[in-house]
């Protein structure tokens, strides 16, 4: 079609009426109601504020415990009540954000940086190199992760950053994936068909124009993925090849509570509940960011 | 807890701690046993192999002891041993050769007769093992030279060195008698439930690897432990055993009437199981405590000054009220006060963190800025992977570790994958603290552990690894010689004793509390009994109207 | 044909209509309060460009604004009825029965996965007209009515199987299937090539007839609407400039925005840009010429996998005279934008030579290639696609210099800023961003990219059809004042014939791959060479105003 | 169409070899190995020297590449060798454990998938954006619960405390049941997330706009043009969700003890159950490459775009 394209409709119809119309309700609802995000960031903010200053938010040790006070309920002086050793459980899940968050941010770091290298030299080479590619991350994807996951961490030894590589490369290939097609689409566009046009050498383009614009969408999906490793983690701990004790990473907290279920229902709620706020909120943050890109 | 609770729990831990789990002890006021019905029994962990000397494994074990007889039974209220397989026995003085009479009319499920000849092939391949066939020699037969089929009805056993332990090793579920097409399987298809072929009260009917094991009542039982007031068949038509992994599940389909009886019940829940008038069973496992050991061929624990600071650093009596309860008695020597050859040792196992302190700074350990001991530049950091078949193992290390940290001493508890833990636990460099424990109702259970042909816990040159550089102790391998092959009966138990108080005094051993095997049933569940080390037996068991 | 005195109550009465579009907290009106009538048998058209409003209002009539669209005021009376206000359970019934559309782009606006006879059957179905054996009669006499061949065959064809102008015609099948009083036609032929919009319009207005049906026309192009419509009403930012009979409009424009929609758009221009006497006269090939190219074929390997491929372009042989106006014209598929893509070096032919200013492409390689790129430019029909969205307009025109590297950073901007201010974009525009520009400054952002490169040749895609008339009018003023003060080479592609013929010194025409006609602009417009360009040139709407005026 | 299926058979086979190459690698670089796990066993009392032997019997110690090319010669005649932890072969293991898996996984994408569904449909259909916004929230909810938590709460709530659904000793049927929704919730939300995206991606399009001008009903609308049209690209991630399948069988087989390749898996890691581990690899490579066949086979049936060529011409 070399002819007319839709531009011919009324802008503001098609700028607006389409996107918040139909695609992007979500965002409106959030838009009306602005608590919505505003809460997301405010767990997300307070979780950092963990990570990087726990003791301003405790003053118990979450690594030692006080004898006789074991398994307490939740009350005014332990506010989500106190663990087999009687240690703080509201201590130990403030001081282990500080494990949670930078697993979580290792194993997407990752996946982004590895997945989206492969991602982006598949799609910027010769078809048959990027079918060689793309042949080894099928493969990567045809092994179960959870048993890739394991494997590594059964090679790598245990530990908050072994589980982070661990969980980070089940997700090298989903990065590759994404950032390759992203590319391809990036490289049909006219601009960078003119960049080239212009005289840009490969590396010039690939750099000004195909990385840039391919990587917005890619940067979501990391967002997303980040609640995602979050649980990834936790599940590892569940199966029995978490972080060593007595470090308090929150999905090593749900999955050792998980035992004290009819005895002590707060020892894996509490964490539960903590992780499921925080995922919501880092997926509602990359929502909004994604319509920002868009 | 509530006073009547506790009373409860009082009473449990006199009856656990004097063994009164006889068939039939709870069975008071039920009214007479009802046959029929079927067991649910929820297991932790599927049994992993039924070659019998693999019983000691409790799975497998707990399996083991319903499809197997043994030629002796050991009383677990007198831990006397007494006639079952074989009617009678006679011992040589210095306990080299034993005969044993067999029990007519005593047939395995396959229909094969369990005769002297049978029983001979048993303990041929239990005491010499088979090489072709993979098949281990047994850990609770020392010495063993060969059989003899005297007749159909007698078979005698000879002995390289004098074997005193030997009587009751015929007793454990490591030495339950199988038909010879068992016995001719090679180890590794000896995983198949179906495959074994023993002579007890129950046969094995179907099974589903990984998930589920049903056995069935044999119909013509009639040869049970000659003194027990139950014979003939089970009261019981069948036993079903479901893997069930996870604690929570274990316990609350046993409290919501899914199940009868579980295994592994944690000391946390057994408020809950007791404030629904179920009932906790907790047999003492009459072995080696649970205890921490060392690896002296690790520098750091070499001296003898540092590991028995750590001992006097460890505050066993804030475990076992922290962590456990009743049923889980704190220490008072290496092995459990129940056991056989037992002496109280409790004043050298005091908490005295004073006393650590002065003997680390004595070892020439001082705290350096980090809070940490260290010496010739090396800091005091010890490591142990945690145990997972042990009750909150990593709950216990880590209260341990808590308890050496105030001294300026760092333990990393590992949990690490089993290929790992096992290589580097063979590596006294890697590992140089490890939890321990064993049970078998036989001073031979102090040489199961420390001697280096056995498990040795320790990590002695010339012993389970070959990493270990030069640590070895003569003596204490001479006294755990001595210990089995001492005939008479007084001078073992003062052996085992000497033995307690030498690793006690060298420190090898921090133990901690005595370990039961933990149990859960439903209320009417009835007349559930235990062998000597507390692998249940559901021989006399019945299930009242509900 | 005009209803001005009819008796007969209007079919349709919009009155003080006010739509606006609310997005959260933000509102902004669209249309303000426009009123029109359409009587019945009559054809009105909405006239007007980009943002006028015309669409928003076709689509308020047929109760199908976008969910954040809202009437504020006015109503919109249908038969006397007013309708703003209705359900939309109100309007099912009305929609496909009383009021239909045609939709602007056939190519989209069938369900792909669904076959063309259940497409048709599907509005006679929903109003219960008919079903079975019936409904199938039904659809296939209403394919053949709109003139499609082989109607049975069609009805069990799915849309991807038909051209974009039998496409048009099932829609106009189905719009026309309940025989409503009004069709709705928006921008009914904007994306079709210029012979089948002539045809496809023939086929509204006969329809229209035989059924007595009023169409309200939505459309951007005067020339369209000159030829079709009873009534014009020319919209220009949501209110109505000028409405009246088409040929009252078109003769005297009372106001001054249709004034100067009639004085742009190039139908109605008798103005020929070019300075009479350059290179009006048939080129003989001569040392002067920039481009040459020479027995072109440029074969594709199809896609699905058997190995057979296709010609794109035959034999293709045109020269281009240094400093004039090339113009390649064609209809889709015809091969223009392969033998451009061809000549700036973006393929390499499968025969053939190409030359430019004494450079044989087939040489080209790597290094060289890149160092030719300075001599040809290319600027692409779509200005929203070919910039970068994430450079700012600075960045992108700096790049080329970038990419050779002579200049130091003061030069660059020096140079940057010269050739924006000559392409007349502000000094504010450097440092925003595409999405931030109207259309016709980022076509003329594209242009200044290419034209910092002080390149002989600038290849112009389709360059002006995407803009609107009178902005189109204004870059087409650009582009040739730059070619005199410059001296460029343009080589321009364009399927709009009138355009071609007021800024080319000669003209390719192709037609499936092959030249049917070539040589200087008034030979071919005079005394065209073959039957096609006759109807390419038959086919540039308009000409009913022409014989008017 | 013969050499496009050709050229696809070979990819196949190229990630088969590939994943059972990878796998392999990776259990041979584990610390210690089966044999050690399974007999480096206290009960056992074996020394080094009985260990060396049997890992002689079990032919595992002659080189590595000697093992893998015997390795996959055992494979490529089907026979996929003995589990040294259980001690029966592996091919009886994977026939007892298939069905569960087979059965959990498939009603749990069934499942999964008419939640996906009804979720996109009840948000594209709601009239209020607060209520929409509130149904679209609901993926991201049931991204966010960990499935294995998922699991103990529902077995807490639905088997111990409100007693409908026994978890021990349940009938065939009856032991699925919280299995598979624990199983479902954590895949349906990708695909609900895809599918409402479509859905609202497709009401944009032109031939939407045309549907409602012939006088369709938003519902007539969204059941015969818009499902149809969303649902296909949908079918594009099942290759991603069969991973998010396994990887939940795993943990939902331990969760409830069920019998299956998922929680084989689990113990054949803890194990290092070469044999067994490399069966599953290869087995769930196989599947993987399968139903991404099966999607690129069946999408020229179910779209007919793809199905012909390009047609006429005006």
């Amino acid at each position: 079609m070399t002819t007319f394209d839709t531009i011919h409709d009324d802008p503001i119809a098609s700028r607006h009426g389409q996107r918040a119309g139909r695609r992007f309700s979500l965002p409106q609802f959030i838009r009306r109601l602005p608590m919505g995000l505003a809460l997301s960031w405010l767990v997300l903010a307070i979780a950092f504020l963990w990570a990087v200053a726990p003791w301003l938010f405790t003053s118990y040790n979450p690594l030692e415990g006080v004898g006789g006070e074991q398994l307490r309920r939740p009350d005014a002086s332990h506010l989500l009540g106190t663990d087999a050793l009687g240690r703080d459980l509201y201590a130990r899940i403030v001081y282990g954000a500080v494990h949670s968050l930078t697993g979580a941010f290792v194993a997407v770091a990752l996946g982004l940086v590895v997945g989206t290298s492969i991602g982006v030299i598949a799609g910027s080479v010769r078809r048959r190199v990027d079918d060689a590619i793309m042949r080894l991350v099928d493969v990567l994807l045809s092994i179960p992760p959870l048993m890739l996951s394991l494997s590594i961490i059964i090679l790598l030894g245990f530990g908050t950053v072994n589980a982070a590589i661990a969980v980070g490369v089940t997700s090298v290939a989903r990065f590759a994936r994404l950032s390759r097609s992203e590319v391809v689409r990036v490289r049909r566009s006219d601009y960078v068909e003119a960049a080239f046009g212009s005289g840009g050498t490969f590396a010039a383009v690939l750099w000004r124009h195909v990385l840039p614009n391919s990587l917005t969408s890619v940067l979501a999906i990391a967002a997303l993925q980040f609640g995602s490793a979050v649980l990834q983690i936790s599940t590892l701990g569940f199966l029995g090849y978490g972080a060593p004790p007595p470090t308090p990473e929150w999905g090593l907290l749900i999955a050792e509570g998980r035992n004290y279920i009819s005895t002590a229902w707060w020892l894996t709620t509490a964490p539960g509940v903590i992780v499921v706020l925080v995922v919501l909120a880092a997926n509602r943050v990359s929502q909004s960011f994604g319509k920002v890109a868009a | 807890m509530t006073t009547k609770l506790k009373r409860l729990a009082l009473t449990l831990a006199t009856l656990t701690a004097s063994g009164l789990f006889l068939p039939g002890a709870f069975a008071e006021g039920a009214g007479d046993p009802v046959k029929g019905g079927t067991l649910i029994y929820l297991e932790q962990q599927a049994h992993t192999n039924l070659y019998p000397p693999a019983g000691g494994f409790y799975p497998n074990g707990g399996i083991l002891n319903q499809i197997t007889d043994k030629l002796t039974y050991q009383n677990p209220k007198t831990l006397e041993i007494e006639p079952w397989i074989a009617e009678s026995w006679t011992v040589n003085a210095d306990a080299t050769e034993y005969t044993f009479k067999i029990r007519p009319g005593v047939t395995f499920s396959d229909g094969t007769p369990l005769d002297a000849a049978a029983v001979a092939k048993n303990y041929d391949v239990f005491g010499l093992g088979n090489k072709a066939l993979k098949q281990p020699v047994s850990e609770v037969i020392n010495n063993y030279e060969r059989s003899e089929v005297a007749d159909s009805q007698t078979v005698k056993f000879y002995f390289k060195k004098p074997s005193p332990g030997f009587l009751q090793g015929t007793s454990v579920i490591g030495s339950g008698l199988v038909a010879a097409s068992t016995l001719a399987l090679p180890f590794e298809q000896l995983g198949d439930a179906t495959k074994i072929i023993g002579s007890g009260p129950f046969v094995v009917d179907s099974e589903t690897i990984g998930k589920e094991l049903n056995l069935k009542a044999r119909e013509e039982y009639a040869w049970g432990p000659a003194k027990l007031d139950h014979q003939g068949r089970a009261h019981l038509d069948g036993i079903k055993y479901i893997i069930t992994g996870e604690d929570s599940v274990r316990i609350g389909a046993l409290l919501a009437g899914q199940a009868d009886f579980i295994r592994q019940v944690q000391a946390y829940d057994e408020k809950q199981v007791e404030a629904q008038d179920y009932q906790i069973y907790a047999p003492s496992t009459r072995g080696v405590n649970n205890s921490v050991v060392f690896r002296p061929d690790n520098p750091l624990v070499a001296d003898v000054r540092v590991r028995r600071a750590l001992l006097h650093a460890t505050d066993a009596k804030e475990i076992v009220t922290t962590l456990f309860s009743a049923n889980y008695p704190q220490a008072t020597s290496i092995i459990a006060s129940t056991a056989l050859g037992y002496r109280d040792i409790s004043a050298k196992l005091a908490f005295d963190p004073e006393k650590a302190k002065a003997l680390l700074d004595e070892a020439g350990w001082t705290v350096g800025a980090n809070g940490l001991r260290q010496k010739d530049g090396k800091e005091l950091v010890l490591t142990a992977y945690e145990s997972l078949p042990q009750p909150q193992n990593k709950e216990t290390l880590q209260l341990v570790a808590q308890q050496w940290g105030k001294l300026g001493v760092k333990l990393t508890v590992l949990a690490g994958d089993s290929g790992s833990r096992i290589v580097d636990d063979l590596d006294p460099l890697k590992t140089p603290v490890s939890p321990a424990m064993v049970g078998r109702a036989d001073p031979d259970v102090i040489k199961s552990q420390y001697y280096p042909k056995n498990r040795d816990v320790l990590r002695q040159k010339g012993g389970q690894s070959d990493k270990v550089q030069s640590f070895a102790d003569d003596k204490l391998n001479g006294l755990l010689e001595a210990l089995t092959s001492e005939p008479d009966r007084e001078k073992r138990f003062a052996i085992a004793g000497e033995v307690q108080d030498y690793v006690v005094d060298q420190a090898y051993a921090i133990p901690i509390f005595e370990e039961p095997q933990a149990f859960a049933g439903a209320p009417y569940v009835q007349g559930i009994a235990f062998e000597a080390v507390g692998r249940p037996s559901f021989y006399s068991t019945w299930l009242a109207d509900h | 044909m005009s209803g001005s005195n009819v008796p007969h109550p209007p079919v349709l009465e919009v009155e003080n209509l006010s739509i606006a579009y609310h997005d959260g907290t933000a509102h902004r009106g669209v249309v303000h309060e426009i009123s029109f009538r359409i009587d019945p048998g009559e054809v009105v058209a909405l006239v007007g460009e980009s943002g006028s409003g015309k669409t928003t209002t076709a689509q308020s009539i047929i109760g199908l604004l976008h969910a954040n669209g809202r009437i504020d005021g006015g109503s919109i009376r249908l038969n006397g009825t007013d309708i703003s206000r209705w359900s939309d359970r109100q309007l099912d019934a009305v929609r496909g029965a009383k009021i239909s559309l045609i939709p602007q782009d056939p190519a989209s606006s069938l369900n792909p996965v669904k076959t063309i006879g259940a497409q048709v059957g599907e509005i006679l179905r929903i109003h219960g007209v008919a079903s079975g054996r019936d409904l199938e009669a039904q659809v296939i006499s209403l394919l053949e009515r709109v003139g499609l061949s082989e109607p049975a065959l069609r009805a069990r064809q799915y849309p991807h199987e038909l051209s974009g102008g039998m496409r048009q015609r099932v829609l106009i099948a189905i719009a026309v299937a309940l025989k409503p009083q009004l069709i709705i036609a928006d921008e009914p032929t904007s994306a079709l090539d210029v012979t089948v919009q002539k045809r496809i319009l023939d086929l509204i207005d006969e329809l229209r007839t035989e059924y007595g049906t009023s169409v309200l026309l939505v459309t951007h192009d005067l020339g369209v609407a000159a030829d079709r419509a009873d009534r014009l009403v020319v919209l220009q930012g949501g209110r109505v400039q000028e409405t009246g009979a088409t040929k009252v409009v078109l003769a005297a424009p009372r106001s001054a925005y249709t004034r100067q929609l009639i004085a742009d758009a190039p139908s109605f221009s008798a103005v020929v840009r070019k300075a009479p006497g350059t290179a009006r006269a048939v080129p003989a090939a001569s040392d002067n010429d920039v481009v040459i190219v020479d027995g072109l074929v440029q074969d594709f390997v199809r896609m699905d996998g058997n190995g057979k491929s296709f010609r794109a372009v035959d034999d293709l042989s045109f020269r281009v005279r240094r400093g004039t106006t090339h113009a390649i014209v064609g209809e889709s598929g015809s091969g223009k934008t392969t033998t451009i893509r061809a000549i700036v070096g973006f393929q390499k032919p499968t025969a053939g030579r190409i030359e430019i200013d004494g450079t044989d492409l087939s040489e080209l390689r790597g290094e060289t290639l890149r160092q030719f790129r300075r001599k040809i430019q290319l600027v692409y029909q779509n200005p929203y696609g070919s910039l970068d969205p994430r450079q700012t307009v600075f960045d992108i025109v700096s790049e080329p210099l970038l990419n050779f590297g002579r200049l130091a950073r003061p030069a660059r901007d020096e140079k940057v800023r010269a050739i924006l201010s000559r392409v007349g974009l502000p000094e504010a525009a450097l440092d925003r961003r595409p999405h931030a520009l109207s259309g016709g400054q980022r076509q003329r952002v594209a242009i200044a990219r290419a034209l910092v490169l002080d390149p002989d040749v600038v290849v112009l895609d389709e360059a002006v059809s995407a803009l609107d008339v009178t902005v189109q009018a204004r870059i087409l003023d650009l582009l040739d004042e730059l070619q005199r003060d410059l001296g460029l080479t343009y080589l321009f592609v364009s399927h709009d014939l009138a355009v071609v013929r007021q800024i080319s010194d000669t003209v390719s025409v192709l037609k499936d791959g092959r030249l049917v006609d070539g040589g200087s602009v008034e030979d071919v417009f005079e005394r065209p060479g073959s039957d096609y360009t006759r109807e390419l040139i038959n086919a540039i709407p308009g000409q009913k105003r022409a014989a008017l005026v | 169409m013969s050499g496009y299926l050709l050229n696809r058979l070979g990819q196949a086979l190229f990630v088969l070899w590939a994943a059972f190459t990878i796998s392999f690698v990776l259990l041979q670089a584990m610390p210690g190995d089966a044999i050690l796990i399974k007999f480096q066993n206290p009960e056992l009392g074996l020394n080094p020297q009985q260990i060396a032997e049997i890992r002689a019997s079990y032919a595992a110690d002659s080189a590595i590449w000697v093992q893998y090319i015997q390795t996959i010669g055992r494979f490529l005649t089907g026979n996929f060798g003995y589990s040294v932890q259980v001690g029966v072969p592996v091919s009886t293991m994977l026939a007892a454990h298939l069905p569960a898996t087979l059965k959990l996984a498939s009603l749990g994408f069934l499942l999964a998938a008419v939640l996906a569904v009804v979720i996109a449909f009840l948000s594209s259909l709601t009239p209020f954006a607060w209520l929409r916004g509130a149904i679209q929230s609901v993926p991201s909810l049931f991204i966010s619960i960990p499935t294995f938590w998922l699991g103990i709460m529902l077995i807490q709530i639905f088997s111990f405390r409100l007693k409908l659904v026994p978890v021990i000793n349940p009938g065939p049927w009856q032991e699925l049941i919280l299995p598979v929704i624990t199983l479902a919730v954590p895949i349906s939300a990708p695909l609900a997330q895809v599918l409402v995206r479509n859905i609202d991606d497709v009401l944009t399009r032109p031939f939407v706009a045309v549907a409602r001008a012939k006088g369709a009903t938003r519902h007539w609308v969204l059941l015969r043009h818009v499902a149809k049209n969303a649902l296909l690209p949908t079918l594009t991630i099942a290759g991603v969700l069969f991973g998010e399948l396994i990887a939940g069988a795993v943990v939902t087989e331990t969760v409830f003890g069920l019998n299956g390749i998922g929680g084989l898996t689990g113990r054949a890691v803890g194990s290092q159950d070469a044999a067994v581990l490399q069966a599953i690899v290869v087995l769930s490579a196989l599947a993987f490459v399968t139903i991404n066949l099966i999607v690129d086979l069946l999408f020229p049936v179910l779209d007919p775009r793809l199905r012909t060529k390009a047609g006429a011409t005006a």
